[in-house]
């Protein structure tokens, strides 16, 4: 197989793990991000703790687990508690790293999660689960990775209802309000990955995937973006990568559909 | 004899607890996931009629999606509600979008620690998280739930909330003695801070024990008897979500549910058929059959049912 | 054995777990006060439940615990966790009754168990170990007895250091300092049993006990005591309570030393 | 093979974990009554021969005690220091009554909260007790402890604690694995609030275990291995006290301390022969004999040595 094949939901996987550093401490929701820390943890990051909001910490699951409540995530853990435990952890500052979705995303990485459209929160045209953990893992992990698919409903100008914080209004705005963390360090997209300038906070590009133009990504994001000089192509997913995902991790495509499309 | 005092037993009929629940009340319950929602007490609670609850909800997606699904709720204080796998708790959804419910979100450790600053009697618990966001700046709760103070002790401005106390908290656990010292296998979401919380407490327990059972495993008890009113015995009583250590969730009859709640006809019909068509919990169990009961049942090692996968 | 044959030390436990009533969740600490739970227990308040600092609950031991942190505590209860969780169980307001001693008591029931004399708390004469879970009981819990031997050096005018609210200084000024429980209900020696004015808050005689007068209280009190116009004698020991303490409770003296002196 | 990573080993000697205890820290030690404190760290800390320690001490009289006695605390941040049955840590009364050290006193609840602040990176923690007492009033540590505000959510002006973030905790757990995650058999003391609140964890331990071993028990995990920085391998480390599940208290040889302990000298003899004169933990073991050691070990039913009578 050359490397070349993979699919979008592979690329993203592959490039959301690289993010993960050997011995953070992570907060890991469901969906691709699972996927994406079984991959760091088998491949550069071995000593990487997976942390989960319900109280499970420490958990080493054998195969994929389905869901945050899933029993083998507890039944393989060093410790299991309750909610306040595990997101006080969170709160006290051990928590290095969380990696979260939501269904709009702005460009200084503000979340929302909880309503969209219609005449506003108290009447959304569509109402969502609404923050659980992840307001608290923005505010208050060291930092924090957003990993959504790129459209324009998704990319707005400015999220409906702001669930969970990035960099707020720009720059000073997360310390004005007193968050501890220090916010949204990139964004994985089918597209490619993306950054946050270290001044203005605003949303910029690191890499595009391969086969994705720069006119892709300006067609799929809802406000004006930031296209540095130099625009490298995402390292794609190596072979073993891709051997860890498809026979080893997610065998039976629980998350990672098919194969190479 | 028994060593132990077995005292007064709380042991109660599930009729008799869910009548206990007045018209109008607020409400908690435990459970997460898919995993360890009193659902039993639910179907009753619905059985019996009554209705205009709030709801404290910080992870009970099933007891607030079937109680707003018959219409029982007018608002809920929540944190995150969704069907992990599956997505969006539907009725709950449309609720709010036709504005038949009013809603106050928190994060999770927000909501969390409201429950646990009335169950601590403190007049507010100091938050770093939800600051910044529509969390702090949108508030439609009947009572403030996040103002910001001067600390004393530096010249921070920090966020604090206020304390919530449901007039009745309802938790389903493994195994509890007659007084309702209460042992949750694996995660207990966050059903320590609302036993402290409640006004009343009800649990609702797979097995009830001896004493001895209990004082053995002393460690394990999340729930301490001492603020518990009522004990009900019931079995597969968070089916057909799972109960961890017990038996696994049943995906297939949560999908029923999830593919019905898609119109408000459909859901209708079954609540009729699932809740209101049956008698009871045992009823109930009758209708999901031994057969289908005994295949959830989980392995004592890997906690997984039978075709679940491996760890 | 007549009822009139018994120690000081036995009619103070007697009368101290009168105090405690059937159903009751009460936080006790070593010497006297535990026996008298365990003899309240075995009687008149089977239903009582037992709580230790230590965040034991509901312990049942078979016999005289050596100390709050004795093991047969913690291997006879319904639950066993920590200080923290103990103490915001009382915190809570789930706790109805504690049973305190202290090095000195004033009229108002306020007790010093922290330094005694020279000059003040930074340099006192007698250091103590200081409140521990004392203070807490007496602020939360919905109310407390004080249980003390009866010495001009220990019931003084004005206690050296107020480890322990009793009523402080006087009508009100509980419910100024915001405290939550009610207060002392009531003060056992070994001379008597005293209460406290519903009104002025000022310690009352309520009994004495066999064999003491009012001139022994006022030359072992260092203020003025009230004595009302009506004053008892102390219902003495039953033949079945002392039965139970001298051969089923504390049947070696760990507390209660000898039998009848 | 194991199905569990080992990571980088945490595993230290008791002599370099000691080291790492600077000069001038302030400290905040496990344990209880006579039971579970870490007292073969506290020897092996007196033999290195630092001092100028600073404790937040809620429980552990015993590591207060000794550490006091042999002159190396400037300050304590205390809530009761005391032993169960004996009666006063005289070194310690010894030393605030001639003015050698400072306090700043505090109710159990109090000192823990302030620890818990600290763990929980919270600003001040409310509280309703202490207020209205010396405790409240009375203030000498070198930041203030308790505050009044106003509460946001009422009239009410109510008390608040300071956060207390101890440099080094030191806990003796009954087994760990190689990370730290440790558990201990009975109450936890403020072990909680310590491991969270301190700025280095070491953890010294009965037995090291795989961590199959720690897995199995989950939910009786008291100290989250992520928070700890050393962990040393200590059996006996609470002799002369005891450990619950394990071995009893040495009533007689804590005595002999307590006996001791009426005068500087004598207490200065003590610690020559029982500490200074002793070059490890090991010699310390040897000192006391495998019989006598024996003879504490408790039966796993009643928890209790041979002797020590019934329930």
């Amino acid at each position: 197989m050359v490397s070349g094949e993979f699919t979008r939901d592979e690329m993203m996987t592959v490039a959301t793990g690289r993010f993960i550093h050997d011995g953070w401490k992570a907060f890991i929701g469901t969906g691709l991000p699972m996927v994406a820390a079984y991959l760091a943890k088998a491949t550069h990051a071995p000593n990487m703790t997976l942390m989960f909001e319900s109280g499970v910490l420490a958990a080493e699951p054998r195969t994929i687990a389905r869901a945050v409540g899933d029993p083998r995530l507890q039944s393989t853990a060093r410790r299991v508690s309750g909610m306040l435990d595990g997101l006080l952890l969170l709160h006290g500052g051990n928590v290095d790293f969380g990696v979260l979705g939501g269904a709009q995303v702005d460009r200084f990485g503000n979340i929302n999660s909880t309503a969209v459209g219609g005449e506003g929160y108290s009447r959304p045209a569509t109402r969502l689960g609404g923050s659980g953990g992840a307001n608290d893992i923005a505010s208050a992990a060291k930092e924090f990775l957003i990993v959504v698919r790129h459209t324009r409903r998704t990319f707005v100008e400015r999220v409906d209802h702001l669930t969970t914080p990035g960099y707020l209004t720009g720059p000073g705005a997360r310390e004005a309000a007193g968050l501890h963390g220090r916010g949204p360090i990139g964004v994985v997209t089918d597209l490619g990955v993306f950054g946050f300038d270290a001044t203005t906070k605003r949303m910029n590009a690191t890499s595009l995937h391969e086969g994705i133009t720069w006119a892709d990504v300006e067609a799929a994001t809802g406000f004006d973006i930031d296209r540095p000089d130099d625009l490298p192509t995402t390292p794609p997913p190596s072979e073993h990568e891709l051997h860890l995902l498809r026979t080893v991790i997610d065998p039976n495509g629980v998350y990672l559909k098919g194969g190479p499309q | 004899m028994s060593p132990y005092s077995t005292g007064t037993s709380k042991i109660v009929s599930m009729a008799d607890a869910a009548a206990t629940v007045p018209e109008g009340a607020s409400l908690s319950f435990g459970g997460f996931g898919h995993f360890g929602h009193p659902l039993s007490f639910v179907r009753e609670l619905l059985r019996q009629g009554k209705g205009g609850f709030t709801l404290h909800a910080v992870a009970e997606c099933w007891p607030a999606e079937l109680l707003t699904a018959a219409g029982r709720v007018n608002h809920i204080n929540l944190s995150n509600l969704m069907f992990e796998g599956l997505g969006r708790v539907r009725a709950i959804c449309r609720a709010v979008e036709n504005g038949w419910i009013t809603t106050d979100d928190h994060s999770h450790l927000g909501l969390s620690l409201r429950l646990l600053a009335a169950g601590w009697d403190m007049p507010f618990m100091p938050i770093r998280t939800m600051a910044g966001s529509d969390l702090e700046h949108i508030q439609t709760g009947p009572a403030p739930k996040f103002r910001r103070i001067a600390s004393p002790f530096s010249d921070e401005q920090v966020g604090v909330l206020s304390p919530l106390s449901p007039d009745v908290a309802v938790v389903h656990v493994s195994e509890s003695d007659n007084q309702g010292n209460g042992i949750i296998r694996g995660q207990i979401s966050v059903v320590d801070a609302q036993v402290r919380a409640a006004k009343r407490v009800i649990v609702t327990a797979e097995r009830i024990v001896e004493p001895e059972e209990i004082v053995r495993n002393n460690q394990l008890v999340t729930v301490p008897g001492i603020l518990v009113d009522q004990v009900v015995h019931s079995p597969y009583g968070a089916y057909p979500g799972g109960m961890y250590g017990l038996y696994d969730e049943d995906m297939e009859l949560m999908d029923h549910y999830y593919e019905a709640s898609r119109s408000e006809e459909a859901v209708a019909a079954y609540l009729a058929e699932w809740i209101f068509g049956l008698a009871d919990h045992a009823e109930y169990l009758d209708r999901i059959g031994s057969q289908r009961l005994l295949e959830a049942v989980v392995d004592p090692v890997h906690m997984l049912a039978r075709g679940r996968g491996e760890w």
